[in-house]
């Protein structure tokens, strides 16, 4: 009985699934789009990406997952945005989002807009719709991005010189191979890299370190306005990670590009981020100043993660962990997806999906225990804030 | 490097000899001998005839004994005197090599010429109607016994349409020379290449496709684009470049294939190749031809493998010797 | 607080419960099913060995009876019916198809239909013979190998390339010629052909489930296993051979087909099933006498299709079954 | 096919050597078709005049052509490139031959010798010894010329004599088993050392050769020699798994000796040598299991020794530069034949360096042949071989300057005809080809030729050694369906075992055995054979018999094998049928390893079957030994009037029906197809035999 309408349930996902494969392969094939349906404007000029209800979904077999579903936040020009969250929060599809990398058809961006705010021509455009001509021409040039793993975000089979000048030419035809060369080992002394012949080597046989160096000089190579770095520590040991994570932060000081870090490690972004924003199954639970998470996380899931951190200066016995785990991602239910964790549910917890409310100018939540009394919070936050 | 090779030299000298043991002593087995072949019938042959052409073919010997003659002539590059043909074995297969080199080099050409485009096609639409359309053909192509499929070319080609020789390697009638030579030599060579190559091409195709998924969901692709890369760079080079590593591996494999599938090929063309003369060879019991034709196989496919196990090293830079 | 919290709970269980949950196998299945030539595949097969199997039993005739004609009276006579002496009989070859003869008879007067049935018989068997012959003997060398590596890996791959390196037809006859020597009775041939099929396939085997085995050694839950220090026996049965299935499951369909082509040019070339018994090789044979193959397509094509059939069906399984068992391509 | 031309290559090879000659399935095999020749037409045109063009250059003093074409190609059989009269052993190989060398004497239609480039003929003598002796007198016409320019004389017949005799001689030709004058001592001038002792005798005293201490050697290293030969074959018969280890006795049995039990590898080596009167090379010769006697000596005794210094064969006489004599000891039906039916070969180009005992030199011209023919060698590539016409061959030069052979496979042969790319061919005789050849008479006409040879189930005595069911397996042979739905007009079933094209065969003779499972039967019966529980069985053995046939699936006897299958299983016996390529039958047959066999006798060209069926004939396969026969047989090569021949022939066959063992099928017809679009049918010879074809009138044949 449940077996039979489990099938039928599966076959429907299935027809589903191929119709939305098909558009997108129709999407795919346009060879010109026309710039009115990418042409956008920016809510406000310093802001170099809106995300606004981003919704970026994945057709499995099993049904369709929401890995993104209506994030909204934006990234100023030269501020570095942390996005936190659990392993599969949709931190790292947000990102994919951007490059439009995610693996069609299957993942697709199913609503909402990326806009952004392009220097060199000064339009704005909204990456969600733009051709992929377009989106070569901005990808590695205005917006880069550093990958989790650097052991095969490399191509093994060609040298680290190929890889990198490749980058750098591809963005700047009009500069010669001797020009590109220079180029290419600047950059690599901007991540610390020296060692002459480098780009001779091919990637397996550097270290792991040397090559995420590698993976960020070649975001770095055509000195972009956006970096995002997607767990660039994560697959290294920690003295190599403290490295990366120091060469990150002086870099953000040497070029003035905005980054976008994602990682689910809140000391890195305490120590580098100037905003921040907590994911939570596809939604953003809460988002404020590095300020404002740090010292007034307001959303339980951000108590959570807060109190689940090693502190040095104050001894805890036992570190907290948040009970349960992240819910099934397929059909989520209308509730709060946090509810079933949360330790400080109300009545209201059971209703609708709880909608983000402003805490202050830059701090957003959304949680019930906060709904309404938004105003008076402001208030107190204000106070606390001076 | 050096070493390398050496060692692997060593090895095959070493595999040659097993399989020369191997093939010696099934050849031996082998009830029908060449002279009771050619004597089978003819009333007058008595048995001191008999005696004397065994002798005279060196058949009288034992297993053993046979063997070690055999290899001790074989050492110095003399692999005996074929007896259907009266000549040194290496003078024979020197003589027909090139019709079978002709047809299996360029069959083999061809077919990576198309497994590879096609392939890397497939898999990039993995899924979709052009996916299933290629993949289809493909196998079909191999699900076709070959002299099944001979022969219907041959009907439809040659006996409906006459517009292609039947069978043979020139036209008897003309004494063509130079080009027009050639060309008539491409005219009878058009089908058996066709068959060669649609009955071979699947497997190499449906490898290259499955390589190419695979590279295709690979991490450093995906840097690749984030570069800006446009699609057909990715593609043709960062992708492209890797699945030619087991590809370059399967071009050593393809030897021993080629030769098997040019036994029947050249036997139903009539196309004078080493295969064809295999063929005979085995009917007649001329076991010298069949020792050097196997021994020359196996040694082709040796090499083969130790060359693409040398491009591997090329085309990868992780592999080193 | 407290009922919050169980009543959360149960809402999170119920909520689990209408989950599509699935396992792995549903997994590997689904893939499959999502192929549609893998599906057609297996239609055919499914078809042909019921078609085969069951079949004769409903055929009036059998394998090889051969049908002679009255050439006064017109009349068909059976083989086994007698008075079919004195010069006014002839066989009924190359009959055209009729309500007797649904595809005609052949060259030598026998049913071609009837023998397509007991001819597939035959061609399946070598099939499945040979896969399972070579599995067997490749998946124990090429496991020995992979475990023990060192001087047994030497050994077995050298083994390996001499195997590698024969090539395959010329062998295969002189084989069979020497099959009569070694006094093997004509109705059993096909079946030690299929023998010396399967021993000379085994080094392809090998290679691949060696090499499989050196990879997953490598692999941490692997290394975990042995530094739990369990059995050796325990290590091979629970962790080798189920993370080796895919692959064994992958060259049995793969080579299935193979096979089938590889029986039917053997017997083209003369070796193979003995006369009188079918097999769809045997029966294709005909097409190399051109006026069969002009005038009398029912006798070559029926066979000719069945192989065409079933050795492209047992690939697209086999196409199957490796997109479904490769994580690669989940997605 | 491949298998079934390389069988067919084997076969006929043999049967050119005035032999009969094993076929199989190959000649019956593999109907063709012609297809459509539509569009043909214009590549022969083209072909045509590219080729006028290309021979323009090439003019020079040879012939040119009288029409449009002036290259005839004959497609024919697969070649081995061994273009030699002595080496050959493919017939497509000797067809080379015949364009290339004249020969002294030839067959006319009726396979009678007459005249070609000689003449010959024979004269009773008596000698002063008082015998009878047989003189042939052999002449060739005078101021005929090799192509290379230089005068044939006798020498060169002489020359083939001699290389044909030689020793080391290992081609097919059997010219040195003539009785002729002096020929055995030349041949057998040179012996392996053993042979010689043992030929002597224990007794011998005459040590100019040997000596005695190596003659006492010799005959004390016999018995152990001889019981480790004798143990060779015990082993192969265990190792075949007859019998199991040790049992000599039963091995010995199994071998065709019946020794006592619990007997030694010693008695069963004297059993042989008694079988074989002492004549120990005989033995080793024949009873071997692999090994030779002398393998078990001293390697000394294997050695060559010269026995005589005779390097001329007495009976060959040179009489004038035109003239010589060749002198048999006893009569022989064929002798002239045997001597003049002979190809000319130019002794200063074979001979150059040939003694005794040294052939290699001849052997070097196997791919360079050079003779006095219609046609002169040109080359030999890619499967076609090329000759250019012979301006002074002694009939005249030929009309078409070029005449090319090629290998085309037996199926394809009318289609490559029909698209015009050969003018001349001989597929293989079936309904449909005619039914195809006559459907598009503009391009191609044909000719049936009565096939100078039969097909024949044959049984072997030894192995069934109990006529009455030797007799119930005649029976069971249900020959005229088969024959005629296999062949139709094109061949008829015969009752007794000899071509009917001789002149000798009794047209009248009666079916002797007609298919009856009744009967069939009650001989099983008689035997002994009695049904239990469904089996045939006899003393415990159930009643199975083994056939082996060659290239079965194209074989005509298919349905009669059939029948004989279901027909025995229903009395409950088996007929095992071994399907074997032509290479393993034949030796299969020749050794006696199968009780039955499907096989089939070419070009017989006389009626002289001593050799098939006499006791000592080396074609004996049937293994049945009867001196009467022997004695008719004998007879039969002794009587030169045909009326009595005749008689003796009838009487022979109808004894060897008798004995069960012979159960002839079919005679056949082959068919020659010729281009009619690109040859003058009307110079073809107005009729051809399977004797006497187009080949012989080549110099006339011309083409439009």
């Amino acid at each position: 009985m449940a077996d039979k309408n489990q099938r039928q349930e599966l076959k429907k996902i299935k027809k589903y699934n191929l119709k939305k494969y098909r558009e997108y392969n129709k999407q795919m094939r346009k060879k010109r789009v026309p710039e009115s349906e990418y042409l956008t404007k920016m809510k406000n000029p310093d802001n170099i990406i809106e995300f606004d209800n981003l919704q970026s979904y994945f057709y499995t077999d099993v049904g369709t997952v929401k890995s993104v579903d209506g994030v909204t936040f934006d990234i100023p020009r030269g501020k570095t945005i942390g996005v936190v969250g659990e392993s599969g929060c949709g931190k790292s599809v947000t990102s994919l989002s951007v490059m439009r990398l995610l693996q069609g058809p299957q993942g697709q961006i199913a609503g909402g807009e990326i806009r952004f705010n392009q220097q060199s021509t000064g339009r704005a455009l909204n990456l969600a719709k733009v051709s992929m001509k377009e989106m070569e021409k901005i990808r590695g040039n205005e917006i880069s991005m550093i990958f989790q793993e650097p052991m095969t975000t490399l191509n093994p089979v060609f040298t680290i010189g190929d890889q990198l000048c490749e980058c750098i030419s591809l963005h700047n035809p009009e500069m010669s191979k001797k020009a590109v060369e220079e180029r290419a080992l600047e950059t690599l002394k901007m991540v610390g890299i020296v060692r002459d012949g480098i780009l001779k080597n091919y990637p397996h046989e550097l270290s792991g370190g040397m090559r995420q160096r590698v993976v960020i000089a070649m975001a770095l190579a055509c000195d972009p306005q956006l970096v995002i770095a997607d767990e660039p520590t994560t697959a290294l040991d920690v003295t190599i990670q403290a490295q990366i994570l120091d060469l990150l932060r002086d870099l953000k000081d040497k070029i003035n590009a905005s980054i976008m870090l994602i990682t689910h490690d809140l000391g890195v972004v305490a120590e580098m981020a100037d905003y921040v924003v907590v994911m939570y199954a596809g939604r953003i639970v809460e988002q404020g100043t590095a300020d404002d998470i740090f010292h007034h996380p307001a959303h339980p899931y951000t108590i959570g993660l807060m109190k689940s951190r090693p502190m040095l200066n104050q001894k805890v016995d036992r570190l907290y962990s948040i009970p349960g785990n992240v819910p099934n991602p397929v059909n989520l239910p209308e509730y709060c997806y946090f509810k079933n964790r949360c330790d400080s549910c109300v009545e209201a917890c059971s209703g609708p999906y709880p909608s983000l409310v402003s805490l202050s100018d830059t701090h957003k939540v959304s949680c019930h225990l906060h709904q309404g009394e938004a105003a008076h919070k402001k208030q107190t936050g204000g106070k606390q804030n001076a | 490097m050096r070493q390398y090779i050496i060692k692997r030299l060593l090895i095959c000298i070493l595999v040659l000899f097993g399989v020369s043991i191997l093939l010696y002593s099934i050849a031996h087995m082998v009830p029908g001998d060449y002279v009771s072949n050619i004597t089978a019938g003819n009333q007058n042959i008595t048995p001191e005839m008999e005696q004397r052409m065994r002798e005279a073919y060196g058949l009288d010997k034992g297993l053993v004994e046979g063997y070690f003659s055999w290899l001790g002539d074989a050492l110095h590059g003399d692999f005996g005197t074929s007896f259907v043909y009266k000549q040194p074995v290496v003078e024979v297969i020197g003589k027909y090599m090139p019709a079978t080199l002709a047809l299996a080099g360029i069959s083999m050409f061809l077919e990576l010429l198309l497994a590879i485009p096609l392939g890397i096609l497939a898999a990039r639409r993995q899924y979709s109607v052009t996916d299933y359309t290629i993949v289809a053909i493909a196998i079909i192509g191999i699900s076709l016994p070959s002299f099944f499929f001979a022969a219907v070319l041959k009907r439809i080609f040659a006996v409906g349409l006459g517009i292609l020789p039947v069978s043979g390697m020139v036209t008897a009638r003309v004494n063509y020379t130079g080009l027009a030579l050639f060309g008539d030599l491409a005219k009878h060579f058009i089908l058996p290449i066709t068959v060669f190559v649609i009955t071979g091409v699947g497997s190499y195709l449906r490898y290259v496709r499955t390589n190419m998924l695979e590279v295709l969901s690979a991490d450093y692709v995906r840097t690749a684009r984030a570069k800006g890369l446009p699609e057909r760079k990715v593609i043709g080079k960062h992708a492209f470049r890797n699945t030619l590593i087991p590809i370059v591996t399967l071009v050593g494999g393809m030897i021993p294939g080629l030769f098997s599938g040019a036994v029947i090929t050249e036997s139903i063309f009539a196309l004078e190749g080493l295969g064809n003369v295999a063929l005979k060879a085995v009917y007649a019991g001329d076991i010298p031809y069949l020792m050097g034709f196997n021994m020359f196989i196996a040694a082709l496919t040796l090499i083969g493998t130790l060359v693409s196990d040398i491009l591997y090293a090329v085309v990868d830079p992780r592999v080193r010797y | 607080m407290e009922d919050m919290q169980t009543k959360n709970q149960q809402e999170q269980d119920e909520f689990e419960q209408n989950q599509v949950i699935l396992t792995p196998g549903q997994l590997v299945a689904k893939r499959f099913f999502r192929n549609k030539l893998a599906c057609v595949g297996l239609g055919i097969i499914i078809v042909m060995v019921l078609f085969c199997a069951i079949g004769p039993f409903f055929s009036p005739y059998g394998e090889y009876e051969i049908f002679y004609i009255d050439n006064e009276t017109g009349k068909e006579v059976r083989m086994a019916e007698g008075g079919v002496g004195g010069s006014n009989m002839g066989v009924n070859v190359k009959a055209p198809m009729s309500s007797k003869h649904w595809l005609g008879t052949d060259a030598d007067g026998r049913d071609v239909l009837t023998r397509i049935m007991y001819g597939g018989r035959i061609s399946l068997t070598v099939g499945i013979v040979v896969v399972v012959i070579e599995l067997i003997t490749g998946v124990l060398m090429g496991g020995i190998a992979g475990y023990y590596g060192g001087a047994v890996d030497m050994v077995i791959m050298r083994l390996v390339e001499i195997f590698n390196s024969i090539p395959f037809i010329p062998l295969m006859l002189i084989i069979a010629s020497v099959m009569f020597a070694a006094g093997v009775l004509p109705q059993y041939k096909i079946y030690y052909i299929m023998g010396v099929m399967g021993i000379l396939y085994w080094a392809g085997v090998a290679r691949l489930v060696r090499g499989q085995i050196l990879s997953l050694r490598e692999l941490e839950y692997m290394q975990a296993a042995e530094a739990t220090g369990i059995r050796t026996s325990r290590k091979i049965l629970k962790h080798l051979i189920p993370n080796v299935m895919p692959i064994i499951i992958l060259i049995a369909t793969m080579d299935m087909g193979g096979v089938i082509l590889t029986e039917s040019v053997l017997s083209y070339l003369g070796v193979g099933i003995a006369w009188p018994y079918a097999s769809w090789g045997n029966m294709v044979d005909v097409v190399n006498q051109s006026v069969i193959l002009k005038n009398y397509v029912n006798i070559w094509l029926p066979p000719g299709i069945c192989i065409l059939l079933t050795v492209l069906a047992w690939n697209f399984i086999g196409d199957g079954m490796r997109d479904a068992f490769d994580p690669r391509m989940k997605r | 096919m491949k298998k079934m031309r390389q069988a067919l290559a084997l076969l006929l090879s043999v049967a050119m050597l005035t032999a009969l000659t094993a076929c199989g399935g190959g000649k019956d095999g593999g109907n063709t078709d012609g297809g459509n020749a539509g569009d043909s037409g214009n590549t022969e045109q083209s072909g045509g005049t590219e080729d006028n063009s290309g021979d323009a250059q090439d003019g020079g003093d040879e012939v040119q052509a009288t029409g449009t074409y002036d290259t005839l190609v004959i497609g024919t059989g697969d070649f081995e490139g061994v273009f030699s009269p002595y080496f050959y052993s493919s017939t497509y190989d000797n067809q080379v031959n015949d364009l290339i060398f004249a020969t002294v004497s030839r067959l006319n239609k009726d396979g009678e010798v007459v005249d070609d480039a000689g003449h010959v003929e024979v004269e009773e003598v008596k000698a002063e010894d008082g015998t009878t002796k047989y003189v042939y007198t052999v002449s060739i016409q005078e101021g005929m010329k090799f192509s290379d320019g230089e005068d044939v004389t006798i020498d060169d017949v002489i020359f083939s004599y001699y290389v044909f005799a030689d020793p080391t001689y290992d081609g097919m030709s059997t010219f040195n088993t003539l009785d002729i004058e002096g020929l055995a001592d030349y041949v057998n001038a040179q012996k392996p050392l053993w042979e010689a002792i043992s030929a002597a005798g224990q007794e011998n005293t005459d040590f100019s050769i040997w000596t005695e201490d190596q003659q006492k050697a010799f005959w004390e290293a016999v018995p152990a020699a001889g019981a480790s030969f004798a143990q060779e074959i015990v082993d192969y018969v265990v190792a075949s798994g007859d019998v199991e280890a040790g049992d000599i006795a039963a091995a010995a049995g199994a071998w065709g000796f019946e020794l006592e039990a619990g007997a030694t590898a010693e008695d069963f080596f004297n059993a042989m040598v008694a079988k074989y009167e002492n004549d120990l090379v005989a033995l080793s010769g024949t009873e071997t299991a692999g090994s030779s006697l002398v393998d078990f000596m001293d390697e000394s005794f294997a050695e060559m020794v010269e026995l005589a210094s005779v390097d001329t064969i007495t009976g060959i006489q040179k009489v004038d530069d035109y003239t010589c004599t060749v002198t048999f000891n006893t009569p022989n039906i064929s002798g002239d034949k045997q001597v003049a039916w002979l190809p000319i070969v130019p002794e200063h180009y074979y001979g150059a360096d040939f003694s005794k005992g040294h052939l290699e030199g001849v052997k070097e011209k196997n791919s360079a042949p050079m003779g006095s023919g219609p046609y002169v060698f040109d080359n030999y590539d890619n499967k076609i071989v090329s000759l250019k016409a012979n301006p002074d061959y002694f009939k005249g030069a030929p009309k078409i300057p070029n005449v090319k052979l090629q290998y085309v496979a037996d199926e394809a042969k009318v289609d490559t005809l029909l698209n015009g790319d050969i003018d001349i061919t001989d597929p293989p005789a079936s309904l449909e080809i005619i039914e195809e050849i006559e459907a598009s008479s503009d391009k191609a006409s044909y000719n049936l030729v009565d096939f100078a040879g039969y097909g024949y189930i044959g049984i072997n005595a030894e192995r069934i050694p109990d006529q009455n069911v030797r007799k119930g397996l005649m029976h069971l042979m249900n020959r005229a369906p088969a024959v005629s739905s296999y062949y139709g007009e094109l061949a008829h079933v015969i009752e007794r075992p000899m071509t009917p094209t001789l002149a000798e065969y009794p047209d009248d003779a009666k079916e002797y055995y007609g298919y009856d499972p009744a009967k069939a039967l009650e001989y099983f019966k008689a035997a002994g054979y009695e049904e239990k529980d469904g089996k045939l069985m006899k003393d415990g053995e159930q009643l199975v018999v083994e056939i082996g046939i060659g290239e079965l699936s194209t074989h005509p006897a298919k349905a009669i094998l059939t029948q004989m299958v279901s027909d025995m299983q229903g009395m409950g016996a088996e007929l095992v049928v071994q399907d074997m390529q032509f290479s393993n039958l034949s030796p299969a047959v020749t050794g006696g390893d199968l009780d039955m066999w499907v096989m089939a006798w070419g070009n017989s060209t006389d009626c002289d079957q001593t050799q098939m069926f006499g006791s000592k004939g080396g074609s004996n396969y049937q293994r049945y030994y009867s001196d009467e026969l022997d004695a008719v047989l004998e007879q039969i090569k002794l009587t030169v009037d045909f009326d009595e021949r005749c008689k003796l022939v009838e009487q022979s066959l109808d004894m060897i029906m008798d004995a069960a063992v012979y159960m002839p099928i079919y005679q056949r017809s082959d068919m020659e197809v010729y281009n009619a679009a690109t040859l003058n049918l009307e110079t073809l010879p107005e009729e051809t035999t399977s004797y006497y074809n187009y080949v012989h009138e080549i110099e006339t044949l011309e083409m439009q």
